[in-house]
């Protein structure tokens, strides 16, 4: 099943596609793509028979400035001063968890898509799965995350009026 | 029992002057009541005595009700106030009565008024013709059977004006529901009182009382002669006066995990008091007429010491299994309900008054 | 045809099977507690509101001022504070207060407590009129404990 | 508007169940367009008890919050403490000892009693029988009893730490624990003959609030709905957890899709975990309830992490994203209702109201934990 679906999602070039432990991490295959391959993605998932557990969002603010800096200097050496460049725009990752109860042990998908965090903007997967309307709104709640195609992405958890997205890292209450 | 001591020291001079005056007054009224003649003067008085009667009956109904499914659930039930939380009916009774009656903005006032009245009114009215007693009876009309069944029918114009004056959408839809509930069940339990009539040859009912004198074998739940469905006669007029009181299970009415409370949603203080008192005036007034037509009235189960305390008896185990029944069951749907009706209790029925007919024809009273 | 009959007699059954067991349990003795009558008695390990533990010889509080229970709180509900006196180890507690209304008595302070100082209580009869009621004081409940 | 509403051509209203209604068990608050009886739309409308638990992760310490966990779903706190202690325990490589992977597979079944009887009196309750609800509260009350002798509380729980137990159990946990198996299963088949044998009941529920296993699956739902949809899944067989494949149990599955076999799967599953828990009893090692391994200071190496858990509810998953602090960079929840109550608008098309609340009630909704 694994390597089918393996081949299957490799058809589509994603950007990353690995097997993990699933006794260290909890999931069997992670797969980065890019937003244009979501949708389709979601359809080969869905004509394979898996089961949409959730989508959600993770605001890296901050990671790209990291990596841009060295990685830590060991001690008593002269830290290397960096040519000011380009700041690395900021991003956002959104996750989608998929399972398949049909078959034991269970097989766990996550994929995961890196945007913009300027332009968070996606393709919805709810016409493929309905399942994920409510976790795109929810995810557009607290992330702000704009899932283009979506029918709804007033706010679900958060006041009906709400205007800001808890879940970023630079929210204070 | 667990008394609080505030309110043993306040009940005990009460108790003795309470147990010699209690008998004595059920005793001086029973004689009061009896010796009164006939006339208008009689009438009037009853109907006071009735209204009381209705008025305790709702009271101390609730408080059986909740001592009834207390103990069907393990649990106690009232207990604070006074012995037994005997006094509890009474201290609800002021409160309910302090409250302010509240009219909630959009509703026609009128109704909302009337409406609590059109159920209370016919139910004590259907007192007048009940024979507590042999003498016992504000009137002894000869078509008092036809009259407590017009009676009866008016009570359901008041939920529906009740639910309709409401403007509320949850009262609204539970009056369309009774209205429905009490059209299908009207059908079955006519059909069975038709056969009774049948039987008895009279729509008077302390002759129907009278005719089943005796032993128990005389009344008309064994009278296998008449019919030999004659059981489960009474046990559809039984489920019938159920439904025509929206008692569970078929409290479609006021189904409280669906609508809240139903037609009386929007009522407060004595506006819902009233609903209430209405409700268990009517089961009694069901209950009554099961023990009348079915069960030998006032008369004794052997055939000595026949009164109105075997009236009371009968009547008051009834109006208990009414209440076992409730905290029984879970809530029928309105489907279910009318498919009850049409698909089983007029068949039913019918087939029984067909079968009464002939036996009547075979061996006439 | 049968199959209605059928199904009319196993419903009636099944509501009578009902009814009996209902009143059953009617004659059941009652099985609740007449709360205001009766109490309960809290097992050992009941989670109450935590309370300062007195040293076994002086009386006085075991608490050291460490503080690891200021920040284990999740909820920020205890403040407290202490000074430096000479002759003791450690400093002495002066004030220990427990803000009970955001407390959620999930016992992570007694948890990373080493001195042996804060243990649950047993108390859950609680009411009070005022939001004010419910910060404690613990060092003087222990102090009116003690009299 | 569906084609029911179109053909008849009538007027239709909106009726707002919530969020304050006896049959929503909470905040929960639906809209719904009526036709009549008819609901031709009911549009779930969430968030009276957010509490962004999610944000309060990202603040609090890894340990700190763990009682979190036990507010989401109030009724079986202890398998969201068990979710949330994998997925620490999976991140930090940290093994459990023997003793207390038992001890949490016989709280978390008891937990798992105590909230499907708590569900089916509950769901009796929005049926309009009123007495079954008490009975199952007095059988409840025994499993809060035993819980509470050993943590200390009675709805939400904590008592998982990473590595172990809170602390151990003594004797009377033990006896008293075979104690409640003997009176559970005495109390059964009253439960079966006053409720699931009625014919109010069956007529209620049979073929009624239809939920096909592809719609399950569109939607994500997961737990005693899917399982009512003859799919054969429960995270405690298909991705073996804790000590759960030492056990001899089934997984109760109905194929009728209705009501009617999501109300048996959860009563049967009550039968089954009293199963579990008996052999959790009789197999019990002793040893220490507490890895020795465990850091004071909990740092996850970096990386994110999953662990699901069977709760009682269904499928309860747990994401966290770990920086390598000392707090959660992000913590993901994905709880079971949440993704059972989003199929509610599809499968209540149609349905008259009083099925549409049996249906809502089959899902056992725990409010808090939707909107968490």
């Amino acid at each position: 099943m694994i390597t089918r679906l393996k081949e299957k999602l490799s058809a589509l070039n994603p950007i990353s596609i690995t097997e993990t432990d699933h006794a260290a991490k909890g999931y069997h295959l992670d797969v980065a793509a890019s937003p244009a391959q979501v949708v389709a993605m979601a359809e080969i998932l869905d004509q394979e028979g898996f089961a949409i557990e959730a989508v959600t969002g993770v605001d890296w603010l901050g990671e790209a400035a990291a990596v841009a800096k060295k990685p830590e200097v060991a001690e008593g050496e002269e830290p290397v001063v960096e040519t000011p460049g380009e700041p690395p725009e900021e991003q956002m990752e959104v996750v989608y968890d998929f399972s398949h109860s049909g078959i034991r042990p269970l097989l766990r998908i996550v994929i995961r898509c890196r945007i913009n965090r300027g332009t968070p903007e996606l393709p919805t997967i709810s016409g493929v799965y309905p399942g994920a309307n409510w976790h795109e709104r929810e995810t557009h709640d607290f992330f702000g995350i704009i899932f283009t195609g979506h029918p709804d992405l007033s706010p679900l958890l958060l006041p009906e009026d709400a205007d800001f997205h808890p879940l970023l890292k630079d929210f204070k209450a | 029992m667990i008394l609080h001591p505030e309110t043993k020291k306040a009940l005990a001079p009460f108790v003795l002057p309470g147990l010699i005056a209690g008998p004595v007054l059920i005793v001086g009224l029973y004689l009061f009541l009896t010796s009164i003649p006939g006339g208008l003067a009689r009438v009037i008085i009853f109907c006071g005595a009735l209204i009381i009667f209705a008025a305790l009956n709702a009271a101390y109904l609730v408080w059986l009700e909740r001592k009834v499914c207390a103990h069907i659930q393990c649990r106690i039930g009232p207990k604070e106030v006074g012995p037994f939380g005997l006094i509890q009916p009474l201290v609800d009774g002021i409160k309910l009565m302090s409250k302010q009656l509240l009219l909630p903005k959009g509703i026609d006032p009128f109704l909302f008024k009337v409406a609590p009245l059109l159920v209370l009114v016919p139910a004590v009215m259907s007192f007048v013709t009940i024979p507590f007693g042999e003498h016992l009876a504000a009137r002894n009309i000869n078509i008092g059977l036809l009259m407590i069944f017009a009676f009866a029918s008016v009570n359901v114009l008041g939920l529906l004006l009740g639910g309709w004056g409401s403007a509320n959408k949850y009262a609204v839809i539970s009056a369309a529901r009774a209205v429905s509930q009490n059209v299908a069940y009207e059908i079955p339990m006519l059909i069975i009182v038709i056969t009774m009539i049948m039987v008895t040859g009279t729509m008077n009912l302390n002759e129907i009382v009278m005719q089943q004198s005796g032993w128990f074998g005389n009344w008309y739940i064994f009278r296998f002669t008449a019919s030999p469905l004659m059981p489960v006669a009474f046990l559809i007029f039984f489920v019938c006066s159920l439904a025509e009181t929206n008692r569970a299970p078929f409290d479609l009415g006021e189904a409280e995990s669906e609508l809240i409370a139903g037609f009386h949603t929007e009522y407060s203080g004595m506006g819902f008091g009233v609903f209430f008192m209405g409700e268990y005036a009517n089961i009694v007034i069901g209950c009554s007429l099961a023990t009348i037509l079915f069960l030998g009235g006032w008369q004794s189960p052997v055939g000595i010491a026949s009164g109105w305390w075997w009236f009371l008896l009968k009547l008051y185990t009834l109006i208990f299994c009414v209440m076992w029944v409730r905290w029984t069951y879970p809530r029928t749907t309105l489907w279910g309900l009318l498919n009850l009706s049409w698909k089983i209790l007029i068949p039913i029925t019918l087939f029984n008054l067909l079968l009464t007919g002939a036996m009547l024809k075979i061996w006439p009273h | 045809m049968s199959g209605y009959f059928k199904e009319l007699f196993s419903g009636t059954k099944s509501l009578a099977v009902g009814l009996g067991i209902t009143f059953r349990y009617m004659v059941k003795p009652v099985v609740t507690l007449q709360y205001p009558h009766e109490s309960l008695q809290m097992t050992p390990r009941f989670r109450g509101h935590i309370e300062l533990i007195p040293n076994e010889e002086t009386g006085e509080p075991n608490c050291v001022v460490c503080g690891m229970c200021q920040k284990a709180c999740p909820s920020n509900c205890i403040s407290l504070a202490g000074e430096k006196v000479d002759g003791v180890k450690g400093k002495v507690l002066t004030k220990y207060i427990l803000n009970f209304t955001t407390c959620s008595l999930c016992g992570m302070c007694v948890e990373s407590c080493k001195f042996n100082a804060i243990t649950f209580s047993k108390e859950y009869n609680l009411a009070g009129p005022s939001r004010e009621a419910y910060v404690f004081d613990l060092k003087k409940r222990l102090e009116d404990k003690k009299q | 508007m569906s084609d029911l509403a179109r053909s008849q051509n009538q007027e239709t209203f909106v009726l707002n169940l919530g969020p304050q209604h006896p049959a929503t068990h909470g905040v929960l608050r639906v809209k719904l367009t009526m036709d009549g009886e008819y609901i031709l739309r009911a549009e779930p409308v969430l968030g009276y008890i957010h509490r962004m638990h999610e944000k309060m992760g990202e603040n609090r310490t890894w340990a700190q919050f763990m009682p979190n966990t036990g507010r989401l779903d109030y009724l079986g706190a202890l398998s969201y403490n068990h979710g949330y202690a994998l997925v620490v325990e999976r991140a930090m490589g940290i093994t459990v000892p023997e003793r207390a992977e038992y001890l949490r597979v016989i709280t978390v079944e008891l937990n798992r009693i105590a909230s499907h009887l708590l569900w089916f009196g509950a769901f009796v309750l929005d049926l309009g029988g009123f007495t079954p609800l008490l009975y199952a509260f007095d059988d409840r009350e025994k499993i809060l009893d035993l819980l509470e002798s050993v943590t200390g509380s009675r709805l939400t729980f904590c008592y998982f730490r990473f590595g172990g137990l809170y602390n151990d159990v003594d004797d009377d946990f033990i006896t008293g624990s075979r104690a409640f198996i003997k009176r559970l299963r005495s109390r059964m088949p009253d439960y079966h003959n006053l409720v699931t044998n009625n014919i109010i009941m069956i007529k209620r529920l049979k073929d009624v609030g239809l939920i096909s296993a592809e719609m399950c699956r569109k939607y994500g739902a997961t737990g005693p709905v899917l399982r009512g949809s003859g799919v054969d899944f429960d995270i405690r067989k298909n991705e073996p957890y804790s000590v759960y494949s030492e056990f001899d149990f089934d997984i109760p599955v109905y194929h009728e899709c209705d009501s009617m076999a999501r109300y048996m799967v959860r009563m049967d599953e009550i039968e089954q975990s009293l199963r579990i828990i008996e052999q959790a009893l009789d197999k019990l090692p002793e040893g220490p309830v507490m890895a020795e391994k465990v850091p004071k200071i909990i740092k996850a190496p970096k990386g994110d992490y999953y662990a699901a858990v069977e709760a009682a509810r269904g499928t309860f998953g747990i994401r966290v994203v770990s920086d390598g602090t000392n707090t959660p960079y992000r913590l993901k929840l994905r709880s079971p209702t949440y993704s059972n109550l989003s199929l509610y608008e599809e499968a209540s098309q149609g349905m008259l109201l009083a099925d549409a609340l049996a249906l809502m009630g089959s899902l056992d909704l725990v409010i808090p934990e939707i909107d968490r």
